[in-house]
Formats: structure tokens, sequence, C-alpha cells
């Protein structure tokens, strides 16, 4: 082999960069870590099906916001029919009461950043204030 | 190489001096401008963060500094294309060496215009929304279109004139020649291609006309839409139109006088081209004189009391120092030195100049703010002081402009040099010619 | 050459068609949005507005009511400041709100007593018509409206309105705000805010909290065009004042005297 | 006739779409497609990424054979240009990161012109070079913005990327600008394969192959992001328990997202066999990593054995006797 002074460290530098996330996680101790977000406990369903909520959340708040504030249209059908009033504080936040226990957990395991907190107030944040 | 050089260069060698020579000079304005834009970024940083509560603006005076500013950088913006487009189309010959100079001003101070409104944004990181729910019937979105269209029709301007002496610095070969080679767009010089641009320029220059007065009438009308005492005015738009050639062709007369002290252009910018604008800015001073006038004459004769309480708090209330300053400044100072011969010298017309930025920079001020001390309901006894973020970040925004047009110096030349050889070699056989058809035709 | 060229711009183009196409749909797409009901088409019927009966809000002095009891509800910081103020309704001397009865001789007792004022909810606002974004308009039921999720912060609104009625959050308002409200947002620094007519419980059939705090009942409010609404029978046959009629903004709130 | 490669590899790319369609949808094969595929690949990836290098280090270079297109250092007086001729190890070092970050190479000498008067004109495919830039760049952002998928906690540098590339959304909801980019950059080079003549001449099925499958791996992206929403957190789940090796199953995730795992894991498993391998080439090339110092030093060739020299004397000391005899004249007597 020539040149293996600079070749070997740069596979080195190859083979650390590829298996990174490896090094990352173990260092951080959350190898295969899954978020648990704490589910309300007197409620057993959300509007929308489960899997349909966690995917499209965004949206469904998205489309509550504009429907009643710009179209003034408040009630909410949901698919197996039960109405719901589309508002966060008054319709979400009713079960989800944590926000650090709910909304944050997996927002931040996604890297997802949200604004919505810059305005509206989950129930446990003010107790705490 | 030296040959190559001379060959090209020929005797037009001290237009690409500042290019090729980096003297200490440029190193001390280039970190003093630097540090300053660096004040203006620490300025904005804590502004973003803070809010608008570190500026001096208030529930009551909520537009200020920022506002000001951007119909006054707007305004400059109006020099460039005037002397530029205005003077090509009348094929004034003498605006030859100056055309470029006042084409970048104009590019350039359109950014920190454009830039001001969004300082002053509440929310700047929703900016986009105005595209995104774009609203017509708002005179801001009419701004928004306006000067975009007068951005890039101007910066297409400048970049048209600047092809043949981007080609002259590839032929050159020297340093950041594969820049040059992608920016000529492959310009060698031919006839047809000569032909193409000269159309192309004037076709340029007779768009950018109308485009530059709908700019600032539109300007204007976000003022003059509104029901507000003094805003609401039928002449604004012309009035700014007016004021911004005023204060954007003394911008033009200072920096051809720094770009003439600083790289030596004295065989270029002559004093003829300093008395010649010095006359047309006389009778732009004349004409300001007219419209703030008019505007105000019919205000006293209307005595509407809400118009009439800020008339007299301009006149002779709180803001009567800044109002008469900037009358002063305005008037008072620059017609003498612009009306009689032996004073329009090129200091003479850089101290009117000088005097007429800062003077209509004041009257932006004081068209501005005034009004906003007593709205209709006189609630409150309001007072407006800009604060240190206000004034850092004007300071940087000036800072950056200047900057901005140094690094420019540093890659193309600021007289343009084809426009000059074009007018040594063809030009004045053309003009005489001109001349003789005006004349009355020989009867032989 | 140009046979082949053709050839494969069909079959890329067949490719990407065939992708998008609903069979690809169906198999993408498992669960269908549901349609967001419509509510009765009420709001165009009604046209909102307020009655201030003065007399009856001057018989009790220094009463506050009406402005706690809208800036708790809708988490109105205070920030002890003139300065940054915000205010959703306020008191203003009479003289002031009402500036062409400032008469020189006629000697009135009450130029100088308070007169509350909040946004006029104008027939034709102003502000509307600035707004770059729209984010303030007007709703069919005569509200104007504001969607704090997209106020760019411009403040052109604010220079539009001839009342001052609006403000504008110079910071983040909430370590100012001395008890959060959960049913209503707060806001960030950065957006304008002004009285919204309660639409937030009116649409729950509530009256505004102003209205249904003062003690006097000197507030009354109801729907314009039903003759027997509140606002109406209390301005019946009464001389009636609006703010600045002349410039055309056409207030729904009322003033008696 | 070169045009039918590039329908080779659309139909390639269609049949294996074809096959993941079948096998997902199908059949099932969720522990296939979810977690054996994307094992084997990135151990196909990883092995023949660093048994390809190794391969190319064992190969001598015989000549001294930088690309220069400058003066070389020689005699005091003589300006050398050290960017295009460099000497020393930091001008290579400089060279290069040129070469890699800014595509300096691109930019030079695509096409030659002669002019009228004896004056050559060179030319440069700026079209090419916008064209690659914006791609590679676009494909790192995107890839290190993936690594949120990776990484618990995830950095905060990470996050800040995300924000910068997500400037535009208040224009349009969640597209990043680099997902535009990296769209409009491919669908420019393939088309300028398909287009130009000359290109497609030189053009090998692999040429089409790899862009088509880069363009659905970016497409399935961006429908992901944008219209058919998928559970980002069962799959963040799924690549940490592959981390953990305890995989699990991301089962009710869309269909696409399998799309774009099952060519992402062709892509990195096929990487060590294609040309995508100029990733690590690039800084083995000889014509690019070497000094300029053919003049200074003395370059010997590394497989050249020491050769036995014969010279005359030994010649004549050996035939002295039978060159003495026939008369031939001797040197040394």
């Amino acid at each position: 082999m020539y040149d293996g002074k600079k070749i070997i460290p740069g596979l080195l530098i190859f083979l650390g960069l590829v298996t990174y996330p490896f090094w990352h996680n173990g260092v951080s101790g959350k190898t295969g870590y899954v978020p648990k977000p704490k589910l309300p406990v007197d409620k057993k369903e959300c509007v929308e099906p489960k899997d349909y909520i966690r995917v499209n959340h965004k949206d469904l708040l998205d489309d509550w916001k504009s429907s009643a504030i710009r179209k003034g249209r408040r009630t909410y059908v949901a698919s197996n029919q039960k109405r719901y009033t589309m508002s966060l504080t008054r319709t979400c936040m009713q079960c989800h009461t944590d926000r650090a226990e709910f909304c944050d957990q997996c927002h931040k395991y996604a890297g997802v950043e949200n604004k919505c907190w810059d305005c509206h107030m989950f129930p446990k944040e003010i107790k705490k204030e | 190489m030296t040959d190559k050089r001379e060959k090209i260069l020929g005797e037009d060698t001290v237009l690409f001096e500042h290019i090729y020579k980096t003297g200490k000079g440029f190193y001390i304005t280039v970190s003093i401008l630097g540090g300053l834009v660096l004040l203006g970024l620490y300025a904005y940083i804590t502004q973003y963060q803070e809010g608008l509560t570190v500026t001096g603006l208030s529930r009551q005076i909520f537009w200020g500094v920022y506002i000001t500013n951007f119909v006054f950088f707007i305004g400059i913006s109006h020099a460039g294309t005037f002397i530029s487009a205005v003077l090509r189309v009348l094929k004034a010959e003498w605006r030859r060496p100056i055309s470029r100079a006042s084409e970048l001003t104009t590019v350039f101070i359109l950014m920190f215009g454009v830039g001001s409104v969004l300082i002053d944004l509440g929310r700047p990181d929703r900016m986009l929304y105005a595209i995104r729910y774009a609203h017509f019937r708002s005179p801001l979105l009419w701004d928004i279109c306006s000067i975009t269209t007068y951005l890039t029709v101007s910066s297409i301007c400048l970049y048209l004139a600047l092809i043949p002496d981007i080609a002259l610095l590839r032929d050159l070969g020297e340093k950041r020649e594969w820049f040059y080679r992608i920016l000529s767009l492959g310009w060698t010089g031919t006839e047809s291609q000569h032909r193409r641009l000269d159309k192309a320029i004037t076709f340029m220059s007779i768009l950018v006309i109308p485009v530059m007065i709908t700019v600032h009438t539109v300007v204007s009308f976000v003022f003059a839409m509104t029901i507000q005492p003094l805003w609401h005015s039928a002449i604004f738009g012309p009035y700014f139109v007016v004021g911004a050639i005023f204060s954007g062709v003394a911008s033009v007369i200072v920096v051809m006088a720094i770009l003439r002290k600083a790289y030596h252009l004295e065989n270029y910018i002559k004093p003829i081209h300093f008395n010649n604008i010095g006359i047309f800015l006389m009778a732009m001073t004349l004409l300001w004189f007219y419209f703030t006038f008019a505007e105000y004459i019919t205000i006293v004769y209307g005595n509407e009391p809400i118009h009439m309480d800020i008339f007299w708090s301009k006149i002779s209330g709180k803001f009567a120092p800044l109002f008469w300053l900037h009358f002063v400044l305005c008037f008072i100072i620059p017609l003498p030195i612009l009306a009689i011969k032996k004073y329009r010298t090129i200091r003479g017309t850089v101290i009117a100049s000088i005097s007429i930025i800062l003077g209509m920079w004041l009257e932006r001020f004081v068209i501005i703010v005034p009004t906003l001390t007593r709205q209709r309901l006189p609630v409150e006894q309001a007072i407006y002081i800009p604060t240190w973020v206000e004034w850092s970040i004007f300071i940087g925004c000036i800072s950056l402009f200047m900057l901005l047009y140094v690094l420019f110096t540093k890659i193309f030349p600021i007289v343009p040099v084809w426009e000059i050889r074009e007018g040594r070699e063809k030009a004045v056989s053309q003009v005489g010619e001109r001349i003789r058809s005006y004349l009355p035709d020989d009867k032989g | 050459m140009e046979l082949k060229r053709r050839g494969f711009l069909t079959i890329a183009g067949l490719t990407l068609l065939g992708l998008t196409a609903k069979p690809g749909w169906d198999i993408f797409s498992k669960v269908e949005l549901p349609e967001p009901s419509p509510t009765p088409e009420r709001l165009a019927k009604k046209k909102w507005g307020m009655a201030v009966d003065l007399k009856k809000c001057w018989s009790l002095e220094k009463c506050k009511d009406c402005i706690d009891a809208c800036h708790r509800i809708h988490n109105v910081p205070d920030l002890g400041t003139l300065k940054e103020e915000i205010k959703w309704i306020w008191p203003v001397p009479f003289e002031k709100v009402f500036p062409e009865h400032e008469l020189e001789y006629s000697g009135e007792d009450y130029h100088q007593k308070p007169v509350m004022v909040f946004c006029n909810q104008c027939d034709d606002p102003p502000c509307v018509k600035y707004c770059p974004t729209r984010a303030t308009w007007k709703r069919k039921d005569g509200i104007v409206m504001m969607d704090f999720h997209r106020c760019i912060g411009c403040r052109y609104c604010m220079a539009g309105c001839p009342y001052g009625s609006r403000s504008f959050n110079w910071r983040d308002p909430r370590p100012f705000i001395k008890k959060v409200h959960l049913e209503f947002p707060t806001r960030t620094k950065g957006v304008v805010e002004k009285c919204n007519f309660c639409e937030e419980r009116l649409n729950r059939n509530l009256l505004p909290a102003c209205v249904e705090a003062c003690k006097e009942k000197a507030l009354s409010f109801g729907d314009l065009k039903d003759p027997g609404s509140d606002v109406r029978r209390a301005l019946y046959h009464r001389t009636i004042y609006q703010r600045l009629p002349e410039l055309g903004t056409k207030p729904k709130v009322y003033y008696i005297l | 006739m070169a045009n039918k490669n590039s329908l080779y590899s659309i139909v390639a790319v269609v049949f294996l779409l074809l096959i993941l369609l079948v096998g997902v949808q199908g059949l099932g094969w969720y522990l296939l497609f979810g977690v054996l595929i994307p094992y084997v690949a990135v151990v196909f990836f990883i092995v023949g990424f660093v048994y390809q290098v190794l391969r190319w280090a064992s190969s001598p270079v015989p000549f001294h054979i930088p690309t220069v297109c400058g003066q070389q250092k020689s005699l005091p007086w003589i300006k050398a240009d050290k960017m295009d001729s460099p000497q020393t190890t930091g001008g290579v070092v400089a060279r290069l990161a040129l070469d890699i970050l800014f595509f300096r190479p691109l930019l030079k000498n695509d096409r030659i012109e002669l002019q009228e008067p004896q004056k050559l004109l060179f030319k440069t495919s700026t079209y090419l070079w916008l064209g690659a830039l914006a791609f590679h760049w676009s494909c790192l952002i995107i890839l290190l913005r993936h690594s949120r998928f990776f990484l618990e906690p995830v950095p905060s540098v990470v996050l800040w990327l995300q924000w910068f590339d997500g400037i535009f959304q208040g224009l349009l909801p969640i597209l990043y600008a680099t997902d535009l980019i990296i769209l409009l950059a491919l669908s420019y080079l393939f088309i300028r394969r398909v287009v130009y003549p000359q290109i497609r001449y030189i053009s090998l099925p692999s040429d089409y192959f790899v862009p088509l499958l880069i363009l659905g791996i970016v497409v399935s992206g961006i429908l992901m992001r944008l219209v058919y929403r998928v559970d980002l957190m069962q799959v963040k789940a799924w690549v940490m328990s592959m981390l953990s090796f305890h995989p699990t199953l991301p089962k009710g995730v869309n269909l696409l997202f399998y799309i774009h795992l099952f060519f992402v894991c062709l892509l990195i498993a096929y990487f060590p066999l294609s040309k995508l391998m100029h990733m690590p080439g690039i800084f083995l090339s000889p014509t690019r990593n070497l000094r300029n110092v053919s003049r200074s030093e003395r370059h010997i060739n590394p497989w050249d054995r020491p050769v036995k020299v014969h010279t005359y004397q030994e010649y004549e000391d050996e035939f002295r006797e039978a060159m003495k005899e026939v008369g031939l004249p001797l040197e040394k007597d």
C-alpha cells in the first residue's frame, strides 16, 4: 500500500462519520430511545383516530385556526360524526394538560419547533407561575 | 504584461487604478465601515430579541427614524436613474463619466430603502406573508410591487452598461479573469453587439423613467391614502417625487466629489459637470420650494382645526426648530450658492448638496412624526427621541451602503470606460452633425 | 434522433402520469380529511352594535369594572408605562372624544368627565384597507377582526385608524400579565391588537365582558338590524353621538347623552 | 443509439419501484424491506467503500503527473502560479479544498474557441458548474438535516440548519429551499445528458440510473413532506431501533417511506461500485493531489527494479581475450 499514512486516517475519519450516530447516542445514553408521551388518563379517544392525529395534527390545527378565526366556523365534525369545538385551548388542552409531558417530548425527538406556545398556554404552566 | 495592459487601457489607466492598486486608505476605510456595520448589526440583533421596545417609538408615535429612512433612501435612489436615463434619452453628452456612479447609487441605496421597512416590522420572520396573503388594496403592497420593479429595472440598467467594461477587464486577463469571463456574457465588441447594447440601454432608460416616478408617488401614497391630518394631501405624489429627485441629485454631487478626490478622477469629472448638475439642482430647489409653499398655503387657507394644530406645531410649536432648520438647509443655504455663478464651484455645489441631503432627511422626519403626535384625537402628549438602536442601525445602513460602494469599485471601474471612449471616438463628430441638423438648411 | 427523443419524453411523461394517477392516490392517502361542518349562516344576518349611556356611566365615580373585566379575560398586559401601553377599552375626557362639542360658552360641567372608548367596529373600517396581509378584516356580522397569526407588525393599520384604537406589542407581553386567562391567547411581541367585541364570547351566546360587568347597565349590546334588541331600545329617541362621524367610517358604537 | 441508455435506466428504476410496490404493498415483506435490506446496504456501503479505497491505495503512481494550468515555480524572478501549480502541500490542500467545496475545475476550460486574430478564448460552462454546485451543496445540507432522525438528542446545529433552510416557510409551508434547489439542479443535470448529443454520446446507462435514483429519492421525500404526511415518530423510532440492533418494523408508515428507504438503500449499496466513488476518489486522484515539483525534486518510479547494468568496461573485461584474438581495438590493454 502506498501513502498509508494519509489514506488510513482518511478512512478512519470516514468510518467515524458514518458511525457517528452510534457514538452520539451512546454518549448521550439514549440508544434506542423512544419517547412515551403521557396520554390523558380519563379520556380514551381523540377527535380523530390516533394514527391520523399523530401524522396530521398540524394540518388539522391549521385548518381549525383558519376555519375558526377567518371563517367563523367553529364546529368540527369528526370522521365518526362526533362534534367538537375547533379550539386549541378549549378542546385539545382540556385533555392534554401538560406540554412538557405531551407535546414537547415528540417535538424534541423529531427536531420540530413550533410557535403555538408563544401565545397559547397550558393549564399546568399557569399553576407553576 | 505591461504592454498588454497599456494597449488595452490606453490613456484611461487612471480609471483602472482603484481596481489594481490597493492602498492603506482602502483597508482603513473598509475596517472603519465594517466596524460601523457590525455596530448596526448588533443593534438590530438587540431589537430582534427584545422587540421594538428598544426604540424610542411609542404607542402614539409608532413610525420614526426607520420609516423616515425608508422614504429618504428611496428618495436618494431617484438620482441615479434621473441623471443617467434622462440625460441619456436627451443625448446630453456630459453625462458620460458620471452615469455609472449615479446608477450604482440607485441600486445600492434602494436595497436599504426596502431594508428600512423590514427593520421596522414587528414580526420580520413573517415578512413573506405580504406576498403569500397579498392584499392589493393596501398601499404598502403597491410599494412592494413598484420598488421591486424599480430595483430590477435599475439593476439591469447598471449591468448592461457594465458589460463592455467587464469584457475589457477579462481581456486584460489578470486578477479574477474567470469571474469577468462569466459576467461579460461573451462580449467581444463587434458592431452588431454595440448596436444591440445601445438598443437595450435606450429601451431600459425609457422604461425606467415612468417606473421611477411611480415609485416615489406610491411611497407618498402610503401616507397620503390615510385620513391623517397633513398626510391626506393630493399633491403628496408629485411633492415626494420632486423631493426625491432633489435629494437624489444632491447626493450624486457628493458622490462625484468623493470619487473625484479619492480615485484621482480630476481629468474625467470636471468642474463643468458640477456646474451643469448645479444648475439643475437650483431649478429643483425652486421647484421644491414651490411645492412646499403650495402644500402649506392650502392648509392655512383651509383653516381646519385638526390640520392647523399640526401646522402650528411645525411653525411655532415643538417641531419648530426642526422645521425651520430643514427649511434653511433645503432652501436658504443652497439657493444663493447655486444661483450665483461665482459660487457654483465644486466646493460650492458640494456644500449646497450636503445641506440639501441633511435638510431632506429632516423634511421626511417633519412630515411623518408631527402628524403622529396629534392624530385626530390628541389623547396623550407624546415625545419621540430616537434611541441608540435606531441611530446605530441608521449609521450601519449608511456604512454598509458606502462599504458596498467601495467594494464595487474594487472590482469594476466606476467611470464607464467604453462610454468615455465612445464619446471620444464617435460622439464628437455626431454632435457636430446633430447641431447642423438643428440649423436652417442651406437652400443652395 | 428526433423521434427517439420524443419516444423518451413520451415514456417519461407516461411514467410520471402513471405515478400520480388515481391508483397511486388511493394507495398513499389512507385517511380522508373530514370536511369541517358549516355552522348556521347566522353571521351574515346580524350586525352587532353597542350603545354607551354616558349619564348612567357617570353615576358611579371611579368605577373601572368594564376595563378590568375586558383586560382580564383578554390577557391585556399592564406594562405600567404610557409609551408602550396596550388597551382595549379606556376612559378619555369628553371634550377630547367629541372635540366638535367643545364649545366655548356652553359651560357644561361634563367636559372633563370620562368617556369609555374602544374600537368603533366601523362599518367602513379604514384599518382594513391598509393591512398588507389581511390580518385585519371585517366579518359579515360587522366585527372588525384581528388575526394575530398573520400580523407582520407594520403598524399601517395604526396609521389608518383615526381613533387610536389599536395597540402594538412593543415587547413580549407575557411577563406583564398578572394572571393569564386560559381561554384567550396571549400575544407575541410585534403584533397589533385591539377590541374584538368579544367575538369569542358572542360565539357562545354570551354578552361582551364589559357589558356584562357594568353594574349600572350603561352599556347595551345587540343586533342593530333587530328593532327589539337591547342596543336598539337604548338608542330609541335619544340624542346620539358617534365619534368623528364626518370621516365616513360609520362607527357602530354610539354614545347617548 | 446512446439514447437507449436513458430508456434502460428509466425502465430499471420503474422496475425497482414495482418490485417494492409488490414486495411491500402486495406481499407485505416488511422485514425484508424494512430491516434486512437496509442492514445489508449499509454493510455493503461501508465494506465496499473501504475495499475500493484500499484497492486504489495499493496501486502505485508511476508517473509524477499533477494537472497544471499555471507557471510552475522555477527561477526567483518568474512569478509562479501558486493556485494552479501548487508547489507546497499547503498549496495542494488549498487547491483540493477549492475543487471540493467550489468545483473550481468545472469552471475552467470547458470549451475552447479560436478567435480571429490568433486568440484563444476559454469558455466556461457556467450552467454545469452552477447545477453541480447547487446539487452537491443541497445534497450535503439535506443529509445533515436528516441526521435529526439518527441523533438523540438532536444537536442544535441541525435545528439551526433546519431553521435556516426553511427560511421561506412563511411563503410555502415546510418546503425547504434545498429541496427545491436539488430538484431543479438534478432535473437540469439529467436533461442535459438527454438533450446534448455530445454528452448523450458519452453517457452510459449508469450515468442516467444514478440521477434517476436520486430523483426518485428526492421526489418521494418531498411528497412525504408536502402531500402524504408520514409519522415521523415511527420513522425515528425505527432508525433508533436499527441503530441499537433491536430492529422494529415501521409498519403503519406510508408506502412512500418505503420507496424512499428502498431507493436510498439501493443507492448506498451501489455506491462503491459506481462513479459515485468520486467522493473519496477526488482525494486520491494523483493529478489533483500531487505537488508540482517535477523540476525541483527527483521522482522515482516505485515499481522500478534496480536494473543490472552491463557497462562497456565489464564487456571488454569479459571478452578481452577473444577480442584480442580477432584484433578488435580495445580501450584498455
